[in-house]
């Protein structure tokens, strides 16, 4: 029978952490008291990308979207939306500087500057029904590929859409599936297809969402994968941390099976194929391809040279395949769609050489300073200026945009310069950064850069493998003078060393993240060199954020003995009698900048 | 009539069996008796000893003797028809070697008069009565015989010509020797006149009985059943069978009962029970000397089993209590 | 043989007849004379290949005849020139010695022992044991 | 196999494609430097030191030399300033790690660097990974491993206790850079009783062994350990190395046997009061012997534990001889050797010599000539049994000297002597396995073990079992010439038997009489050479006179008098009872 409407909670980690489930529990409590189970259904989606206003929900048809729910909001919703079908307005979402709540979907800018291909199912299905996935068109391209299609025609395909590898390193797929075919041939050996699932950069949940909210179109496309590289068996290492993907994953191939689009025999055909799903135990380093297969054989997930490459000599010597959840996610669009479908969107002209552009979409995590975070996904090309100020709704409290940090730790941060720069592969690059696996760290003018370039070096010292010499001892000096350098202790040498370091590391190290390790530091000394002279020369830290730098200090003048700065301050360095200006007590105060936030007539000051 | 041979059976230390054998010839008892004239038989006609003693030495042509010697007057008639006989036959196992009174060879007289006429349960004598060689009643004395320490066989008191083994002595066998008397067929003096072979020659199981036998149990008839095919050693029981001598015609064995041994020990045998220890020691499985009387132990009586007819004529002939002479 | 020059005194001088094989306790006989060892001369040997030839016959016959103990001498254990004749010797002479018993011999006047070639002293000591003891034990053939 | 063309420094060569780099400059004569890198194990790059530039088809990367797979038209160069630069620098993060490994500063030196700008780290593990490697990969003990991540990983033995499946094969410590891993004194125990045991696995038992080719130790090969190294395989060109090889048993046919299995030392251990295994100095007389030998472990020189040479030695003789609590006859040698000793060590060593005997027991050609000779050298003769050895100084010249006391029989004195060194000539006793060889060969022993011949004058040299003859210290303690006369005996007995073709067969055999067998049986299984068969046509037994070996427990045994033997009838041998018992 026929739903009169369908309630769609999202259940993406977000969302849950803010008690989506709890929400929804409520809902379908009032639904049946009010016994509208026969019309309205309640349907838990995967993340619907509008983190920031977490929980969320749409109402469809009407693509009502309400933000921000609370249970005591359920009641209420539900009498008046569901069974009166009078939209709550006070429960909508209300664009940063907007007048009034904004309706529906279509009209909320967050959504409405996407382009949602990997993401199409988002907030649509529920994750956990594989019939919700075949209803919109899931595993027609898995029918296509093996029905009408050759391997070497499903490669060709891949080929001529252009389409790169979403995990960062930006490889062409096609050309990766070809050389991975021509290996086994080659070899006389069954290759392996992998889904790299172990998203460690951090601030970066592009894959996790992808799975969660629809984990058939990964499976889709790695089956795919398997049939034109001629693989039989195949892997998915994903994160320990990612509870919910993980169980929705296990269903999904579960189902897949029952359905026979897994295992022996796929569709009827005399092609086989599995997957299995390996648990990665959370290593950074395990996100690069010969540490993740040593993980997967069940050693030290460490690198080795690459000089062999993995696609000939990968999982247990196999020619393997290894590509990111997104790229897989990919597939099965430009096999139903087509090739030239998928070109049509992004840069350059890859119909002859892959290299040559940047097709399709690319799905970021957009978080940090700005207001709209979440996870969104756009056609290649978008510029940076659409993504942070459109979509991203701008930067809170009106504050001044700095930086951007693009592809995770080891990508590189561009300066308000380039905001008009379209963001792609190659661009990027150039730039001095990196698409990476599409996280994407807005950083507004309270952001020290030096301070931000030795947190990723710290986050990178923490969870380099400790292998080979220039990652593990280079990036512990690296630090180190980063380090002296924000506490004020550094020397005009410090700059050129750094670079020296930097270069060489590109140079020598083992793998990938070590040669990309030094690029936080290069890009920032490439466009704020200024504030490493502040910190080295003057001793300031202007964003006022290294603790060693700044001190703050009771405007004598302003204050007017609010006792709001005495009750925020944890370690009780400020002291001082209501109505009185109060004084803040230099030995005591640990710079934690409390007080500021709490004073609202800006009377401390920092310096 | 008077030209047929004389011929008298006696009895000593006997069960009487041996008589029943004679009768066991059944009608040829008859053809005996048309060939000779049987001049003595105790226990079927009444005879007078004067009228024995009365005949010429030599004037009876074969004295058949059964049972073992064992008292003074035994002794006397023994002597006495050796002389009035040609040839002298050790009639059965008791006169050939003693046998089942022999057994009393383990006591001497005193040991058996206490037994006999004290100890037994079913006794009630409290007078301790005992018969006595000289006892007086009403002005005349009675003589009993002297009862002796121990038991002999015949040829052990008197010279033996021929021996007929056997408790009693197997017809065919008896029936065989007077035939060999009367027609004059016989062997050499001394012998017995049975096969000079142990009885697995001729025994029903013997194709029964395995090369090598290793045992490590000792049944008795008593207390297991045999299984009525198998050679008897193979399973365990004492078969005397290997160290006595054949011609009985197995009778015991057609009965599901090892051999007893009353047919005696081959020519050239000393000692027929310790010639059967020795080989049935070589039978016996365990090795150490623990093992091994371990399983001697479930033989209660070695002696009373294997010299069970024949410790008279043994090397050691009886027991000796140890008190010297 | 030594046993013709035995004086008759009036003393009593036990009489032994000893069954020795040839392998082991003669030999140690022989090296027991090599050796110079004296022992008492009740005890003339009569060799016989392994001791698993003696017939029990043999020792019941030598009581018969009027000695006063038997003396079987073998070899050790596992140590038989003919792999398991001593071990045979063992089994019989258990039997027999039951036997004996009934027949009211004591146990000191038949013995086994393993003697090996080696042993010449062991030789020496055995017979000097054997001979005190029977002579304490008195003569056999006396016994009613 | 591909050639292909590599360009390293100018200098054009051939490799096969794929060959290492760094094994190809090497060839080249062109040296790049290596930390983490050893032939025994496979590449692992992670120094980096080893970096070079690579030049292919106009593109440019540095690559490490030990692990890059050489591909046709490479040009290699590896000292371009990029080159030198990088090694600096990984040379500086070093010194912050390890500032005072020698052999980082030598190479620091050679890039210039004076004063690193990262200071000077008190570590000595660089993290090559070399130890871990070798062993798992070569020794196979896998008890190194890596622990941590990044700056906190470390080198180090399963939760940081010593594992007992440490073979103490040392092989860490040999490939360790930069000595950061050494092998202590307790270890070295393991490797064996030094200086006298087997250096290593691989070795000549002695310099005259026949065949005179190298054995490998089982107890020490590491490969019988953790079945893997095979170390020695790999550099053996010949590929004469076959850790396959297994002891086998062969059965050979023969018509005699000469049993020359000789003896052992007495263990010095057993006359506790001279303190061998106690003091370092107590030697036995076979160390001692393997010591003054040219090829010995000291080629030849007396040598005290510490190295030094003795001034002062002291032969005991009779150790385990002469003694009623080790064995009581003489060991017949002992005199002559202690004399040859104590002339080899004088003439070695230069020290002075002095010999405790019981009597001197020099009977043989020339030998009562050496022991005057002796008496003419100098060397000293104390006539009584020695009573301890102790390091007990009593006077300052007998402190860190052995003493000796001993009452001297001549002099009618107790006397103190202070030595370095003590020599126990221990005597002879039979192999602990004589038992063993005796029963398998049916043979006697005497109380001490030794062989027991047939009869000591008319047969020395036969046992009781036919075509096995004893020869040399077996049969009991000799010299060498004494054995070798022995064995030519032996040899000549085992010959003429061997010549004759044919062996006669004792008389005293068994047989038995048809006619009275009543086929019981009871013999066949006694015979334990299987001559008895029972006849399945006749049901009697039959016996082989060819295979019988005279034992009589047949006869013994047949219940019906048909078995006999010859020579001992039933009636034969009751004849001699009633013989050897007439009065």
């Amino acid at each position: 029978m026929a739903y009169r409407s369908h309630v769609l909670v999202c259940a993406g980690t977000g969302c849950v952490s803010c008690g989506s489930y709890e929400l929804g529990a409520a809902i379908e409590g009032e639904i049946a008291k009010r016994d509208l189970a026969g019309e309205v259904q309640l349907v838990r989606t995967g993340c619907q990308g509008f983190c920031a206003e977490g929980p969320v929900l749409i109402v469809q048809p009407d693509e009502v979207f309400y933000c921000g729910l609370k249970k005591s909001d359920v009641p209420t919703l539900v009498e008046e939306h569901l069974l009166k079908g009078r939209p709550v307005t006070r429960l909508m979402y209300t664009p940063p500087a907007a007048p009034a709540p904004v309706p529906t979907l279509s009209q909320i800018p967050f959504f409405a500057k996407q382009k949602l291909v990997v993401l199409r199912n988002r907030g649509l299905i529920d994750p956990e029904r594989i019939e919700d996935y075949i209803a919109r068109d899931g595993y027609a391209a898995l029918a296509k590929a093996l029905g009408d299609m050759t391997p070497e025609q499903i490669i060709q395909e891949i080929k001529l859409s252009g389409l790169r590898g979403r995990g960062g390193g930006g490889f062409p797929a096609g050309v990766k599936w070809a050389t991975c075919r021509q290996a086994a041939i080659h070899r006389g050996v069954e290759p392996i297809v992998v889904c790299n699932a172990d998203e460690g950069d951090p601030g970066a949940f592009m894959d996790r969402s992808i799975i969660e909210s629809d984990p058939h179109s990964v499976i889709e496309g790695m089956v795919i994968g398997a049939r034109a590289i001629g693989a039989q068996q195949g892997f998915v290492y994903i994160r320990h941390e990612y509870p919910i993907a993980r169980e929705r994953l296990a269903k999904a191939l579960d189902q897949a099976r029952a359905f026979g689009l897994l295992g022996r025999g796929i569709l009827g055909t005399k092609f086989d194929f599995d997957i299995s799903v390996v648990q990665g135990a959370g290593a950074f380093v395990c996100g690069e391809s010969t540490a993740l297969m040593a993980s997967l054989e069940g050693r030290v997930g460490e690198p080795r040279a690459k000089y062999i490459h993995t696609v000939e000599y990968g999982y247990k010597n196999l020619p393997t395949n290894l590509n990111n959840v997104e790229t897989w996610a990919n597939v099965p669009l430009i096999i139903n769609r087509g090739a030239a479908w998928f070109t049509a969107m992004g840069t350059g002209d890859v119909s002859d050489n892959p290299w040559n552009g940047s097709s399709g979409t690319k799905v970021f995590s957009l978080v940090g300073k700005v207001n709209n975070t979440g996870l969104i996904e756009v056609p290649m090309g978008i510029t940076l200026r659409e993504i942070i100020f459109e979509i991203g709704g701008g930067i809170p409290r009106g504050r001044a945009f700095k930086a951007v940090q693009t592809g995770g730790p080891s990508g590189g941060c561009l300066p308000a310069a380039h905001l008009d720069m379209p963001v792609d592969f190659d661009s990027l690059t150039a730039a001095g950064s990196m698409m990476g696996s599409g996280g994407m760290i807005v950083m507004d003018d309270q952001t020290c850069m030096v301070d931000v370039a030795r947190y990723f070096i710290a986050f990178l010292t923490e969870e380099s493998c400790g292998k080979c010499i220039p990652c593990r001892e280079g990036l512990r000096c690296s630090l180190d003078v980063l380090t002296r350098i924000t506490e004020g202790k550094g020397d005009e040498g410090d700059i050129a060393l750094l670079e020296e370091m930097g270069g060489v590391m590109q140079d020598a190290c083992l793998c990938a993240l070590g040669s990309s390790a030094p690029n936080p530091v290069i890009s920032t000394l490439r466009y704020f060199r200024d504030e490493y002279d502040a910190h080295i020369r003057d001793h300031t830290c202007p964003a006022g954020v290294c603790k060693a730098l700044i001190h703050y200090e009771i405007d004598q003048a302003k204050c007017d003995g609010c006792h709001a700065c005495v009750t925020a301050c944890s370690t009780g360095a400020i002291t001082g009698q209501v109505k009185y200006p109060h004084l803040l007590n230099q030995d005591l105060c640990i710079k934690c900048g409390a007080c500021v936030d709490a004073c609202k007539r800006e009377a401390v000051l920092r310096a | 009539m008077a030209d047929k041979p004389k011929v008298a059976f006696y009895w000593c230390a006997s069960c009487g069996g041996c008589e029943e054998a004679v009768v066991d010839l059944e009608e040829q008892i008859l053809k005996v008796v048309d060939a000779v004239d049987i001049v003595l038989w105790p226990v079927a006609m009444d005879f007078k000893r004067s009228e024995i003693e009365a005949m010429p030495d030599g004037s009876i042509a074969v004295a058949f003797i059964n049972g073992g010697v064992r008292m003074s007057e035994q002794e006397e008639w023994v002597h006495m028809l050796r002389r009035k006989s040609q040839m002298v036959v050790a009639f059965g196992a008791c006169a050939h070697l003693g046998g089942i009174p022999g057994l009393a060879n383990l006591n001497n007289r005193q040991q058996v008069f206490d037994t006999v006429y004290q100890n037994v349960p079913s006794q009630d004598n409290q007078a301790h009565t005992v018969p006595g060689e000289h006892s007086r009643m009403d002005g005349h004395t009675l003589e009993l015989p002297r009862f002796w320490d121990e038991v002999k066989a015949l040829h052990q008191v008197i010279d033996v010509d021929y021996y007929l083994p056997g408790c009693a002595p197997p017809p065919a066998l008896i029936w065989a020797a007077i035939e060999a008397i009367l027609t004059g067929t016989l062997p050499p003096k001394g012998a017995v006149l049975s096969p000079n072979k142990a009885c697995c020659d001729d025994c029903p199981r013997k194709d029964s009985k395995p090369d090598k036998i290793e045992l490590t149990e000792i049944k008795r008839p008593s207390t297991h059943i045999a299984d009525p095919e198998l050679c008897f050693m193979a399973q365990g029981f004492i078969c005397m069978g290997p160290a006595t001598r054949s011609g009985c015609g197995n009778p015991c064995i057609e009965g599901n009962m090892p051999c007893r041994g009353c047919m005696g020990p081959m020519d050239d045998v000393f000692d027929q029970g310790a010639k059967f220890l020795s080989a049935f020691a070589s039978i016996l499985a365990p090795k150490t000397e623990a093992e091994i009387d371990k399983l001697l132990d479930q033989i209660p009586d070695p002696v009373g089993t294997f010299y069970r007819f024949s410790l008279p004529t043994s090397l050691l002939h009886r027991r000796r209590t140890g008190a010297t002479v | 043989m030594a046993t013709t020059t035995i004086p008759v005194t009036t003393a009593f001088e036990p009489r032994i007849v000893a069954f020795f094989c040839n392998w082991c306790t003669y030999t140690a006989s022989d090296l027991a004379g090599t050796a110079r060892l004296a022992y008492e001369p009740n005890a003339p040997v009569i060799r016989v290949m392994c001791s698993g030839r003696i017939d029990p016959q043999f020792v019941l016959k030598a009581l018969q005849e009027g000695a006063d103990g038997v003396l079987i001498g073998g070899c050790h254990p596992g140590d038989c020139h003919y792999q398991e004749g001593n071990y045979k010797t063992l089994r019989r002479f258990r039997l027999l010695k039951r036997i004996l018993t009934q027949f009211g011999v004591d146990d000191a006047r038949v013995r086994l022992e393993w003697i090996s070639a080696s042993e010449g002293d062991r030789v020496q000591h055995v017979i000097n044991e054997m001979t005190d003891q029977l002579r304490t034990l008195g003569p056999w053939h006396a016994r009613n | 196999m591909k050639l292909v063309t590599v360009t390293i420094d100018g200098i054009k060569t051939e490799a096969e494609d794929r060959t290492p780099l760094v094994q190809v400059a090497q060839k080249v004569g062109v040296k790049i430097p290596t930390l983490c890198h050893h032939p025994l194990v496979e590449p692992y790059g992670v120094c980096r030191i080893c970096t070079v530039e690579v030049h292919m088809r106009g593109r440019v990367r540095l690559v490490t030399a030990c692990n890059y797979p050489v591909t046709n038209g490479i040009e290699v160069f590896t000292q371009t300033d990029r080159v030198r630069r990088t090694r600096k620098l990984i040379l500086e993060w070093l010194l912050a790690r390890c500032g005072h490994v020698p052999l980082l500063n030598t190479m620091a030196g050679e890039y210039g660097i004076t004063e690193p700008r990262f200071g000077r780290g008190d570590d000595t593990c660089i993290l090559c990974g070399l130890c871990v490697r070798v062993c798992s990969d070569v020794v196979g003990a896998n008890v190194l491993g890596f622990f941590n991540r990044g700056t906190t990983r470390y080198v180090g033995t399963p939760y940081d206790e010593p594992s007992d499946k440490c073979i103490a094969c040392g092989a860490c410590a040999e490939v360790c850079p930069t000595g950061c891993i050494t092998i202590d004194d307790e270890a070295e125990q393991i490797r064996g009783e030094l200086p006298l045991g087997p250096m290593t696995a691989i070795y000549i038992p002695t310099m005259q062994a026949v065949p005179h080719q190298p054995v490998i130790d089982y107890d020490s090969c590491i490969h019988f350990k953790t079945d893997a190294c095979r170390v020695c395989a790999t550099v053996c060109e010949a590929k004469a190395i076959d850790h396959g090889q297994q002891d086998r048993h062969e059965e050979i046919q023969v018509g005699s046997i000469v049993v020359a299995t000789g003896f052992q030392p007495v263990d010095a251990q057993k006359v506790p009061q001279y303190g061998y295994g106690r003091y370092p100095n107590v030697f036995t007389a076979l160390q001692v012997e393997h010591m003054v030998n040219a090829s010995g472990p000291n080629n030849g020189q007396v040598l005290l534990k510490d190295g030094s040479t003795p001034k002062a030695v002291g032969i005991i003789h009779c150790v385990g001889s002469r003694d009623k609590n080790t064995h009581e006859y003489c060991s017949r040698v002992c005199c002559m050797y202690s004399l040859k000793l104590a002339h080899l060590v004088h003439e070695r060593s230069g020290a002075k010599i002095y010999n405790f005997y019981i009597d001197m027991r020099s009977a043989g050609k020339g030998y009562e000539e050496f022991y005057n000779h002796l008496l003419e050298e100098g060397c000293e003769f104390i006539r009584g049994r020695v009573a301890e050895v102790s390091d007990w100084a009593v006077t300052p010249m007998e402190t860190d000297k052995l003493v000796i006391r001993v009452e001297d029989t001549l002099a009618g004195l107790v006397r103190r002597i202070p030595v370095d060194m003590v020599v126990l000539s221990t005597g002879l006793e039979a192999r602990e396995d004589a038992d063993d060889v005796r029963r398998m060969f049916n043979m006697s022993c005497s109380s001490e073990g030794w062989f027991l011949e047939r009869h000591p004058k008319l047969a020395p040299v036969s046992t009781f079992t036919d075509g096995v003859f004893i020869a040399g210290c077996a049969q009991g303690p000799k010299d060498i010439p004494d054995t070798v006369a022995q064995a030519g005996a032996a040899a000549a007995e085992a010959m003429a038997l061997i010549d004759t073709g044919q062996v006669e067969l004792e008389a005293y055999t068994a047989w038995i009489t048809e006619e009275r067998c009543s086929g019981c049986q009871i013999c066949v299984p006694l015979c334990p050479f299987s001559a008895i068969e029972f006849n399945k046509e006749k049901k009697v037994s039959t016996l082989n006179e060819a295979l019988c070996k005279g034992c009589g427990t047949c006869v013994a045994a047949c219940p019906s008098h048909a078995a006999q033997q010859h020579h001992f009838t039933d009636a034969q041998i009751m004849a001699e009872i009633e013989g050897v018992l007439v009065r």
